[in-house]
């Protein structure tokens, strides 16, 4: 498959970033003319992955995420890296409503959005090394 | 983001304006809180017309308020959440326990 | 100056990602509130930055552009840097109306727009290896 | 990006809707081109109302068909631009060959 565009981005693991890597993958697939609800469930899934990368990831330290995009004549492919502290069990932190900070009223719901509104999601992660999402979602109202 | 609050009868009506993500989310959980230890609320009804965007942080906020009112016998609902919220809330299973209606006269008749 | 919040952006050289640069500066920048005007004026800068790198660094070959932006109190810097053919005569390049593309309606005004609207331009060029452009502005809304 | 076109007279009235960029321009100049050779228009209108955003690439797209136009004996005028966009047609002395009117029916009584 044909790369059509890619972005790399870096930015700091400060919560204010959630809003602004939304906005990032958004305005960068909107290239390819999707849907408002395919535009919504993308920003929704960057937003969870790159929450996660914050809380769980570097716990709130600070540290750096990154973000890289790719474009395909009607898919898309994004990837949220962290530096963190990693997974143990990606098996079991997958599960829905598994959470290992419900003290912070996270819902465990984060992974089973991500899987629900993109067509693929893969979790790679080391511990003590950190963690890397890769989502991939066809874009089904291109060509159409 | 902000947040509105109103009272009809028991009822502490929440509007909540904006984004609804983890950066927001400490903000309207203390302004929720504060707002029900000032009023002699017992139901909270979340106005969700104006939430333009909610992660799951969302689902962790509402959860977590469900659970502090439900132990004092109060009831919990949810108005107005657009499409994309409404899957949200529906993948998690947090419409088995907080309906979600489309208007808050219906809500209050609920209760 | 303490750094508030940082990112570091790579993206192809391609005339669609003008307008992505345009909105990821605008996301990232108004997390200080700014005004519109100033939100414009950077908007603007930044476009004419990274229309350069396309048409003139890379003269419409693929390339990579890199767009690094730092937040301050009140104030943000913003650079937009190419690997291109870089500029032989800065001084000359930075004459209001100076354009090397005549033939493809240039105006020759880019930077002109991008000293007024910023504080302080900075260009570092080197014929064959490149061009690095760094803007600066003080957010004189802030703390207001 | 779109251009929607109008003809008054002998005047072309060229509404350009959306945001004027070097990645928007070719598919600009080439529209206003192609109607500019179809009708028998002599004097031009650059409607900015909808202009949402420019850089200098609509300076150069603007001089460039003020420059043909000229050649023709006729006018070329602004209507309807925003604080921004003034500012950039000032800034870079455009506006002492196009005048910038506040509206169609201004620009048209100048002729
Ligand atoms: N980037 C990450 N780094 C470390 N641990 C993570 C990361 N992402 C997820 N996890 C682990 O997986 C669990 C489940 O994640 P998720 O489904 O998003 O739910 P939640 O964020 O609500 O806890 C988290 O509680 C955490 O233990
Ligand atoms: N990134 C760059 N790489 C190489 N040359 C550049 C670059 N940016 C600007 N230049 C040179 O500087 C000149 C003036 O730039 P500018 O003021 O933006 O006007 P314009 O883009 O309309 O030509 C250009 O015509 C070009 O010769």
């Amino acid at each position: 498959m044909q790369i059509l565009n890619e972005f790399k981005l870096e930015f700091l693991s400060k919560s204010s970033n959630e809003a602004f890597a939304r906005v990032v993958a958004a305005a960068f697939v909107s290239q390819l003319d999707p849907t408002l609800e395919e535009i919504a469930d993308i920003k929704t899934a960057v937003s969870e992955a790159v929450t996660n990368a914050i809380i769980h990831g570097y716990e709130d330290n600070r540290g750096v995420i990154k973000m890289n995009c790719k474009l395909f004549d009607a898919s898309v492919e994004i990837s949220v890296i962290d530096e963190g502290r990693g997974i143990d069990d990606v098996e079991k932190a997958r599960q829905p409503m598994y959470t290992s900070k419900p003290d912070l009223e996270r819902s465990g719901m984060g992974f089973t959005i991500m899987e629900n509104f993109m067509d693929r999601l893969e979790i790679v992660s080391q511990p003590g090394k950190g963690t890397s999402v890769n989502m991939y979602k066809t874009l089904k109202s291109i060509g159409k | 983001m902000k947040i509105k609050f109103l009272n009809r009868g028991n009822t502490l009506i929440a509007s909540i304006i904006g984004e609804m993500d983890h950066h927001t989310a400490d903000y309207l959980r203390d302004k929720i809180d504060g707002e029900m230890l000032k009023s002699s609320t017992r139901n909270v009804i979340f106005d969700f017309s104006k939430v333009v965007f909610m992660d799951s942080s969302g689902i962790g906020l509402v959860i977590g308020r469900y659970k502090n009112i439900s132990k004092l016998n109060g009831k919990t609902s949810i108005v107005k959440a657009n499409e994309q919220i409404r899957k949200i809330f529906e993948m998690s299973g947090v419409v088995k326990l907080i309906p979600i209606y489309d208007n808050i006269d219906e809500a209050i008749n609920s209760y």
